[in-house]
């Protein structure tokens, strides 16, 4: 979507690449003896030595906790804290870094709105709108949340190209409460209208809650362009360490909501059998929080910064373009998803009669990572009739010749399981 | 990497022996891998302490499906205190191949229904009922 | 208490802790210039290089996601995020690693219990038992639950000098459905009679929620001694990192819950109205794990244990005795909490008119770091009469020149205020 | 070191300049500081555009206290257009000693009050009501 209004930039170059590579120290390991092909990127990135060392640097120079800490080392690490918070604010567009909450993971920030949000806004007979391609993490918080309130879920059909069926989206959302819906599908790499999506489920009256977890890791994310109400993502996605997420949301909404999670530090002012709550983001950050993850994202968006989100998305949409050529020229190949104008570069396919596990355990030896499974999303795989896909993702660090890699090992799973 | 499918692996994955069901089994189970989505069940026919008749069903990889089929095999026309005797250490011998620790789930599936069947059939076990909504994982 | 049950063994040896010592890169640190004293391990303690280490060459040698993961980088860090857990559950005498739940912290643990035993099992009416010591972690999660269910909440009074007021725990026990308390005190030091508590708690037919938070990193702790139902801890008080908890259930207890956060990884089956949910622990940890910060958490265990739990408790002890001597013969000095038979090394105080604010200032110019404020114990500083506290907190590494140093300081402190 | 704790700033601290309430002030607020339970209440009398006279009272840290009673001290007797434009640097420079990014708040907390006060009583913040709950950290 973005490729069509910004101003045209370049990819990466393989000089870039070759560069960029040099950074991920786990690229040079040799599983079963054999260059690492590292095509699983869409479940979790590798990691960059400046990411690495970032979080290894506080621990051995200023790791302790911030709140109320009075001395020098608790002093910048409240500041490191502080900091890398503004960045993923600057990273996303978001108007203040008060709206940028530290969660967990990506799944987290989707309970977080459930719980918080959802169990003050949406009451018996209420609507819920999610689409039939949501990742279980998008998709299981609001199931919990109808039942509880009684509301209903209602579902965006997927159509057989992988796409969200849009013709009846207006008479879905009529009265819904809310429409969450992710940005990117994980299993078919459907890029969704976000804007488009966000518009109609203002005009219904409802919130617009992303899941970004596939999207702000591959292309330029804007929650001012999107104007949606929350998004989640994930660090470990986006280069960035386990054990840290990010749940944006508009400020106005989060001012109005009770805690979540409750404990140290979000506290105003606690008496026996009452408490006042601290303003967001403090309210939603019960208890010590992952202070050397939040220092190891603020320096995962440092380095896509430094890339380049247009470049790093040009570079991936080339990969995958490529990907697919060669796949749809396979025989035996079956690829799921929506053509390339409207996907990026995580690709689901099956083989044959062979299983995505089967597949799987024959590239790991030779050294491809891919994911095998129902990628958690488990309806999406029963609407597609398959038990299982294996999923190959690509990302800044990936090379056109480990897209060949890919095809090898597909050829060589045919031979073993004679599929001609 | 020849060792991971060979030929007789991939014949019983594509012809699985005592493939079906028995009508009034005197044990039967069904139980899946939910990591990977691989189901199977098995029904076994008991006379006089042996195993006279065993079929399964099932879904998924190719290691999940041939392993259970060798298992089935194995079992048929076998005294019931021989077959709870076998263990993993005999069906990963049957598939003869290497598995990893990620696969191992799916090469021994066809085995926990086995031994779940046999213990519902003849000593119901308690654990079962306390994983009223999931098997452990 | 379990000094008087276990075998008598010897505490660190000066030699022991300066081998200790060059284990913490940090240490080495010079802040303003000066060396590096830090006496705030009760807020978070500093991290050996094996710890850091374990990380680094995680995310550098075999970082993925472990869900699902067929090839070998994904095996080697499923087995690596499984053996911490089986660490875990042996260090603390669990009778199953599938007891043990990764939180984000001790907080997360605590509202776990809350939002997911706590929802399920406290109705209007019902009691809930809480001490006047609590931290807020283990009271605001509980007020907002008895908000909710129109439940009550009972304290056992703190006596004057710092310890649970037990004369009345049966009455106040009487009809309860959850006694939750601290096992040691953050702000007082005071060592709570944990297998008393729980086995009043019990014989009222209560469940026992034990904040484990200040213990398990100071003493020998024993899930199957103490009987308690719940414990909850963080990993970075006992040398593991930031962003990761545990929280120990009794597994027909964890059998019986439901979810707390939802979505991918805690799942069995997933329709789009409808799902089931994994067993425990998988039930309960939803999303993406802190998958480094598990493989960190092992390796603190792996070193607690080197050292030996015994051995740290007892030199703990041993120059928290040191400093109660001294700082008791210093005048302007107030100390607060109990006699050493009934305390550990955390130990809080007040000089003169200084308010805590300015000690600690004035401290951290000297290069000693000691916590200032009210430690998340706000009720208990209103029940003291003092607005903040200083706090020093000792762990292995410290030494008795440092603890000298802190007495140098304070003196410092009373001749820039002119306390005599 | 002892740039620290000038003895001047000792001396506001246990000697706190125009201490104590105004009856029906002009202008007041009160408020705290929640991470270290520093707390603040200005009143202020106000004639013809000017502070006539001005009240402090609080407790907390000998930063917070001295910096607010030096705060009153400055204040007393200028003009609102004066006392408005009185910032950050203003009041840093009148405690004069140099102050650690987690004591800030402390030095500022008489000044944020004070401009709270004014506001309130001139031109009511919306910013205030949308944190019923808490000041911002
Ligand atoms: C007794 C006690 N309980 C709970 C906590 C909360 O721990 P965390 O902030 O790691 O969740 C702490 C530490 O601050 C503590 O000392
Ligand atoms: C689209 C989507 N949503 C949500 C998630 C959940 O992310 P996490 O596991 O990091 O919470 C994922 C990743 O698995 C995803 O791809």
């Amino acid at each position: 979507m973005s490729l069509l209004t910004a101003p045209p930039q370049p990819s990466l170059s393989a000089a870039d690449v070759a560069r960029i590579r040099e950074d991920f120290p786990i690229l040079a390991e040799r599983p079963h003896g054999l260059p690492l092909v590292f095509l699983d990127s869409a479940a979790s990135s590798q990691k960059p030595v400046q990411v690495i060392d970032s979080m290894d640097d506080y621990y051995r120079r200023y790791h302790a906790n911030i709140h109320r800490g009075v001395y020098h080392i608790s002093e910048l690490a409240t500041e490191a804290y502080d900091d890398a918070r503004a960045k993923v604010a600057a990273f996303i567009g978001a108007p203040s870094a008060d709206e940028c909450i530290y969660v967990r993971n990506a799944t987290e920030g989707l309970n977080l709105v459930a719980y918080s949000w959802g169990r003050q806004h949406v009451g018996p007979g209420d609507t819920i709108v999610l689409t039939e391609m949501e990742h279980h993490s998008n998709l299981v918080p609001w199931q919990i949340l109808a039942k509880e309130r009684q509301a209903r879920l209602r579902f965006v059909r997927v159509t057989p190209e992988g796409l969200l069926d849009l013709d009846d989206l207006d008479s879905l959302l009529e009265g819904a409460k809310v429409f969450a819906f992710t940005a990117v599908s994980n299993t078919l790499g459907t890029v969704n209208p976000v804007e488009h999506l966000v518009e109609r489920a203002h005009a219904a009256g409802a919130i617009a809650v992303v899941d970004a977890c596939q999207a702000v890791p591959r292309m330029p994310v804007d929650v001012r362009r999107w104007k949606c109400d929350f998004m989640a993502f994930s660090a470990h996605k986006m280069l960035g360490p386990t054990g840290i997420g990010i749940l944006w949301g508009r400020s106005d909404l989060l001012q109005g909501m009770p805690p979540f999670n409750s404990g140290g530090g979000m506290i105003n002012v606690v008496h026996l059998e009452s408490s006042t709550y601290a303003s967001p983001p403090a309210r939603f950050e019960a208890g010590t929080p992952a202070i050397a993850e939040a220092v190891g994202l603020g320096a995962a968006v440092d380095y896509l910064q430094a890339v380049g989100m247009e470049r790093i998305h040009r570079y991936e949409m080339e990969l995958a373009a490529g990907a697919l050529a060669q796949l749809t020229q396979e025989s035996g190949v079956t690829v799921y998803g929506p053509h390339m104008a409207a996907r990026t570069g995580v690709i689901s396919l099956t083989v044959g009669d062979i299983h995505a596990h089967d597949l799987a355990t024959i590239l790991d030896s030779a050294g491809i990572c891919v994911r095998a499974g129902h990628h958690c999303n488990q309806p999406l795989m029963e609407k597609l009739g398959v038990p299982a896909t294996t999923r190959a993702s690509f990302y800044l660090y990936n090379t056109p010749s480990e897209v060949d890699a890919l095809m090898a090992g597909i050829r060589r799973a045919k031979a073993l399981f004679k599929i001609s | 990497m020849d060792e991971l499918y060979r030929d007789f692996i991939l014949d019983h994955y594509r012809s699985p022996r005592n493939s079906g069901t028995l009508e009034n089994p005197d044990a039967t189970f069904e139980d899946d891998n939910p990591l990977c989505g691989d189901r199977i069940r098995m029904d076994l026919r008991i006379q006089d302490g042996v195993v006279s008749d065993v079929r399964f069903k099932g879904r998924g990889c190719a290691i999940s499906q041939a392993s259970a089929s060798l298992l089935t095999e194995a079992v048929k026309g076998r005294a019931l205190s021989e077959v709870a005797a076998i263990g993993k250490d005999e069906v990963l011998g049957n598939v003869g191949i290497s598995i990893s620790p990620a696969r191992l789930k799916c090469a021994l599936l066809g085995l926990k229904v086995l031994k779940q069947a046999l213990a519902v059939k003849y000593e119901p076990s308690t654990e079962e009922k306390a994983y009223p909504d999931g098997t452990p994982s």
